[in-house]
């Protein structure tokens, strides 16, 4: 039987995330990042069913983001800036995140470390009539810390080949 | 200011904003520019073995950049010839021959079987449902008739009569060399990081060569991530610091141009660079020493960033990348990025630059995201009736460029100048103008007599 | 080869793939051939009701198929002639008027009050607003001025001078009726299964009809369902066998063609099909032995798929089908399917097919798909600048084809050939060159005189 | 019918739907319309300190409507000079300078520091890098030539050979004032509740003005919402009763027209208004009392709805309103809503006032939704070969306008007529065919004289 | 820790409400907003990131929506004349409603007040291939009532400035 | 009160069934159907608010799918023919499965049957720029079995009449 408190308690955190960068509360946001943090989304290409060069590797090639925390507090920093042109004026984006479960989850109860499995659908409206859709899956990895999750790990596999937008200036 | 008819006004830096908007004249771009013109297509490491492929463009058109079993190099119009099937519908790969979905007409990468990779090679029912009759040798995908690898990257382009690539390169050729040689000068010493970025951005393609052959004006542009700091030492900008003699370079007679340095003979004094990574910083000296060596006194230069007319860019130093502007529609371009380190570097060097790079550039990156936003509104911008009408400023050091000596066909703008995006400008109404490369100015003619 | 100028070369087997791209010529065929040609509208049994009314397209024009008050069926463009106002949103309904919901105005369906169904009916405010000067009789609802009803088709052409149906069909009408006819032979026995397939393809529409005129040559795309295996007695493949004596048969006059047996006077042995249901396998049979029966040994034909010129498709056996390829735009169509099956087959073989019809056809379909996929991507491969300078090659048994005897203008060209192609493509070039129908080879010319 | 080649056929009524779809005829009416008529680009509201900007539209192009140091209003197109950068990328704000994200190019909007707002007031490195040799005053914000603020509302054109505003307006100006007045006649007592509507319908911007110049016709299509009621003092319908009086009013040689009542010397009877709300009730009263005291036995008029030629139309009482029709192509507009209130009506007033107006306007209300889809689905349904080729008709009340003595230039019509909308297309026509304003009609060229 | 129960019988309601609307049961609908209830879909403006005029102001300023029962119902009304030409033929209308959670809870059980943060995709279809995408963010405000919910407060931040649709005929 | 228990089981089923049909594990994604399961995605038509007739009928009319066991298994093996070119190389798919509730459940725990009434927007993107969206309700039947749920009949009503894709390769 699912455990019913820890797959919600995993839920709105990730729901309360999403409200945070929706929200533009970015500071609050990079309270809920672990410090050894990775951020990955690989670049995909169209390769036969059988290939296993779909994505590129974690750590060795190109992805649209492959980070930590600094580079991640960085990006963070740059909109604080309020002249970071490409978000400012700030585009208005929705993060959805669907189909939440918990295919595995370790650890005792306290120091719990499990993994999320998600899809996402991001919104991006901007000026006039500039609108994004970034759909596709993500893997979390969260780690129990004082009563709640701090986010380790990320994979978010944008279900796009050639990037349909213009700039990636949101957090997938 | 009265209204001038042409779309270029050379001897008043003026350009037409219909160009950037305008879909007939985008349409004679792909007509006049893009199958003439030298395009890149590939990095070798694409291709490393006999027999892969890779899949590219050259203006709307899509490519099949192959190695063939000789190991080759080839670039094939991506299309059937019996009904026009986009052929090959991977990324990539490794085939022996390409083989059509729809009715199965084969096509060979195999130089040994058939006279040219491409050749039709498998025609199902040939000698019974064709009685024989199908003249294969003529069915053969459409090759670009002049490829060319120069230190491993492969460029191509759709006309018999263009020049060679050096002639067409010119002299710019140091510079591109600065940026496929080692950082120690080794010759061709590039490696291609694993992935390509490629994005669509509503800006006409245009505007991003204009950037990259010289635009040192929009760094003010940047002033966001300059303020939090990217670069591979830490603090503050974006990059470790760049050496003093920095100037714009151009090449009138064939439309490329640089930010970098002029030709020099000996190693400006050593900047630490890289210092966040020990090793980095280490391979960054180690480098210098080397480059002391090989170069002595003799002839070298350096460089930033720069623009091999039409749509190819690369970046020499800091990140080291090359992109290409692939038109799509006159207010669409795809945008494509590879990036480059040392193929003997130290593992932790390569990972340093690849941090680096993917902070920099690309879509997610923080200095080039901004680029985007300019290039689309300022597109987007020129797009009303009234803005159409006028025409762009490009009058920065008018009639200030110098001979630039050392470098031949070469003239120096200084660091803040429009000259290289007038000489852009200028030769892409050469070659708008042109029946045939006839008309455009024969590179190194006198070398031909 | 040495590049052609024209669109289409007949003599060498070629089109240009100008033609399924560029959008002057799009716009062209609209203008010569989408208004000219019968065309394709509606299945009776869309509007079995006197007042029933569905809506289709002719072209990029919408129109309303109505069923009158005396049974009678007419074609009326779905525009409001007061101020355009898309009078009937509705895709299937009853009703005895189309009202406007702008202001207002009312058509009728009903032949009894007015002139025509279509006519203006009433005119809020016509002797008050309008003092009565309005001249109602010419702003009714633009109709097709001719409407054809046959075996529970509907067509339709806006050009009055075009020939009878009977005539612009010519001989292929005996195609048409192998798959409007029952199984067993009765006439016009068939019925429309509830619901109508429409679904957008990125595609030039011509790839459809091109396909469906006699594309044997294409099987191979298909391998994947092949492998799989959906035919109605199961194992591999799509269908039960079909006859030996299968070939391509073209009407050069006319740009019909279809795949399918040349005239015979005997029924084949008989083949089971249809095993996988034990029902419909005894359907099978009784209409073998029917056919044995009612024929004779007088003259029928049989068929797998063909077109009728421009876009309407139809498969005759298996599946049993109707296809229309509505133009949108130079590089997407609209395509719809209808499914036929007997009136008076039992329900449980109605079923069987209503089911492998599903798993054949359609966007779902598993055979359909991949049509689908080629004909997009043909598409998409023939836009770039390069790309649409070439040609197309339909050289397949180019001068093999042979006068078919038994069927009036027809030629047979072999099981595995081009020839059906080649008519059609030359028959959209007559039309595409005729000023009027004057200019188009008169069909059946003699029988007029 | 015989059919005309003409688009506009005035003595017949007839206009031809190519003037909805085609993309040339779009392309001209930008050229020939849009950049030589007045158009309405804000509310003063808008801007109500000096420094204060909000950005709009004219025809295709945005443009920064700013009010100077002086306080004085400007509209400048909204691209950087430079390199096209849309300058202003913020919907409203204050500012003393515009400064561009690409090089830094600023702009002034204080009138005291330089010649005009929108000069060129900063360019990084100007006696640096371009030598002091940009001639500034060149290369300042592309200025509407001519903008006059009326009664709170902001116009520009253009064109330096426009008519002044009045004489563009003509005597529609008095029904512009009935807009735009207090409720009890009070000079332009107009407030703008604060936000405008703005958004994308896909139809041909034409087809909102015709509406508002005097389509009483198509109160049919609005019979839902008048089954629900939402006027504001309940019951059925959308607006409290309006005068007895009311007749459409039209301006031939200006193109302007309206629904409203002829000029009168006295109020007509008193119909209570607003009596949902107490206070708006007693308010509506109050102001009737003040205008029999303000007006005695004066010139007045009022009105519903009406169009100032092109594409500016208002409400003048139910709801009170601005509306602007944006072109974005020949099938797609953008709409714009401000709504107004007396400036010194009691919030309560206000308030009910606003509620009143947002379930009536915009694409959320229970009138206008449906507006819509007539004239979305009017576009569409144009967009077909044969659809295409035919004419809209405009017969209604045709040979029946009369010279409406007390207002000069105009026609009264009646109630439901169709002379309005002739008078829009018959000015629309002029304008197409004029090489200049020597062309038009001269406005008030007797009193030029 | 989250309460579950709470948790769920919210999500439920809203899942339940989408129901209503997309299957266009709008009486029932009607039953499961508060006599108070209000509607409030600000338009929203591009400006600064620092600016504190991003959306107009409920109860003063215009807005996409913003009105109580007494004008919803008379959409509802209008919708059922059948001649409500924008919606008629219906269209095709799917209401997904994601990442809700309860940010706040306060009184009793039985009389209960939370609010919901979630965000909202609505996807509209009519006639042949007209499609508009609706995207954003809702707080709702619901008032426990005889063992359910009434809606009492709803504020709807749609992702776009201009509206990308020719009107807004769905409930958002 | 929701049974929360078996609220999230469903839901976790049906993401688990989203990731097996999106990661591609189809031989995996065929074990979660019954025997007897049906699969049912009617065509709609625009038809008065009034009318009877907007979709068409299982079993008897057209359907963009209305099959059984046996044709499901042959798409999924078309699939793994790796020449399935309408899917070769694959496309890039993502299900967001939301509003997920169950408006009905009969029987006794271990052999209960539920209805679960959802949203789905199922994303396709394949080689450079083509994507679909195809966005609906989905009413499915479940019914338990040892312990876990299978799959016994589902109907999404897909917002479109017009298919605006090439071709339904996807399960909805
Ligand atoms: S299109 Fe390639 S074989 Fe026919
Ligand atoms: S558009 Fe149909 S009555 Fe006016
Ligand atoms: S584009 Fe504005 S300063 Fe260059
Ligand atoms: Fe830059
Ligand atoms: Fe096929
Ligand atoms: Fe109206």
């Amino acid at each position: 039987m699912t455990d019913l408190a820890l797959l919600s308690s995993v839920q709105t955190w990730l729901y309360r995330e999403a409200d945070l960068l929706d929200y533009r509360e970015y500071d609050e946001w990079l309270k809920l990042l672990h410090p050894d943090v990775r951020y990955f989304v690989p670049i995909v290409r169209n390769v036969p069913r059988t290939a296993t060069t779909e994505f590129t590797t974690e750590g060795k090639d190109l992805a649209w983001m492959d980070e930590g925390m600094t580079i991640i507090t960085k990006r963070v920093n740059q909109l604080k800036t309020n002249i970071h042109w490409a978000e400012e004026p700030p585009s208005r984006v929705s993060h959805l995140v669907t189909n939440t479960w918990i295919p595995e989850c370790e650890g005792e109860p306290g120091s719990r470390r499990v993994t999320a499995s998600s899809r996402i659908f991001v919104y991006q409206n901007r000026i006039d009539d500039e609108q994004n859709f970034f759909v596709g899956k993500r893997k979390d990895v969260l780690v129990e810390s004082e009563g709640s999750w701090l986010l380790l790990h990320r994979t978010v596999h944008l279900d796009q080949s050639v990037m349909l937008a213009k700039a990636l200036t949101v957090f997938l | 200011m009265d209204n001038p008819t042409e779309l270029i006004v050379p001897e008043r830096g003026l350009v037409s904003r219909r160009i950037f908007v305008e879909d007939e004249i985008f349409r004679k771009e792909l007509d006049r520019i893009f199958t003439r013109a030298w395009l890149f297509v590939a990095h070798e490491d694409q291709i490393p073995n006999n027999g892969d492929y890779v899949v590219s463009k050259m203006g709307t058109d899509a490519v099949i950049v192959t190695r063939d079993m000789e190991g080759k190099v080839h670039v094939l119009l991506n299309t059937c010839t019996h009904r026009g099937m986009k052929l090959c519908r991977n990324d990539m790969g490794n085939a022996r021959t390409f083989s059509c979905p729809y009715h199965g007409w084969s096509y060979s990468m195999d130089g040994r079987i058939v006279e040219q990779p491409g050749d039709l090679a498998g025609v199902p029912g040939f000698s019974t449902y064709y009685h024989g009759e199908l003249e294969k040798k003529d069915w053969g995908l459409v090759r670009a008739p002049k490829v060319h690898v120069y230190k491993r990257t492969v460029w191509a382009s759709w006309d018999p009569q263009v020049p060679t690539f050096e002639d067409y390169l010119g002299d710019m050729r140091l510079y591109l060399d600065y940026a496929l040689d080692g950082r120690d000068g080794s010759e061709g010493n590039n490696e291609m990081i694993g992935g390509i970025y490629k994005w669509r951005v509503n800006t006409n393609w245009k505007f991003a060569p204009e950037n990259f052959i010289g635009d040192n004006y929009h760094d003010i542009s940047h002033r966001s991530v300059d303020l939090v700091g990217i670069g591979p030492s830490g603090g503050r900008g974006r990059r470790d610091d760049e050496p003093d003699a920095a100037t714009t370079i151009g090449f009138p007679a064939l439309g490329h141009g640089l930010i970098g340095e002029p030709p020099h003979y000996a190693e400006p004094e050593y900047r630490p660079g890289w210092t966040l990574d020990e090793e980095a910083a280490a391979y960054d000296r180690r480098n210098y020493d080397r480059r002391v060596e090989k170069f002595g006194d003799q002839r070298r230069v350096s460089m930033t960033v720069g623009t091999i007319f039409p749509n190819m860019s690369f970046h020499g130093r800091q990140p080291r990348t090359i992109a290409v502007f692939h038109p799509i529609s006159p207010t669409q371009m795809e945008m494509w990025r590879i990036f480059l380190v040392d193929r003997d570097a130290p593992e932790s060097v390569k990972e340093a630059a690849r941090n680096y790079y993917m902070s920099y550039s690309g879509p997610g990156g923080l200095t080039e995201s901004d680029d985007m936003e300019n290039w689309s509104y300022a597109t987007e911008s020129s797009k009303g009736t009234v803005s159409r009408s006028i025409y762009f400023n490009y009058e920065m050091g008018l009639g200030h460029a110098v001979e630039l000596e050392g470098i031949e066909g070469a003239v120096e703008n200084g660091v803040f100048t429009e000259e290289n995006a007038r000489i852009f400008y200028n030769r892409w109404n050469e070659f708008m103008n042109a029946e045939s490369w006839d008309d455009l100015v024969p590179v190194k003619k006198e070398d031909a007599e």
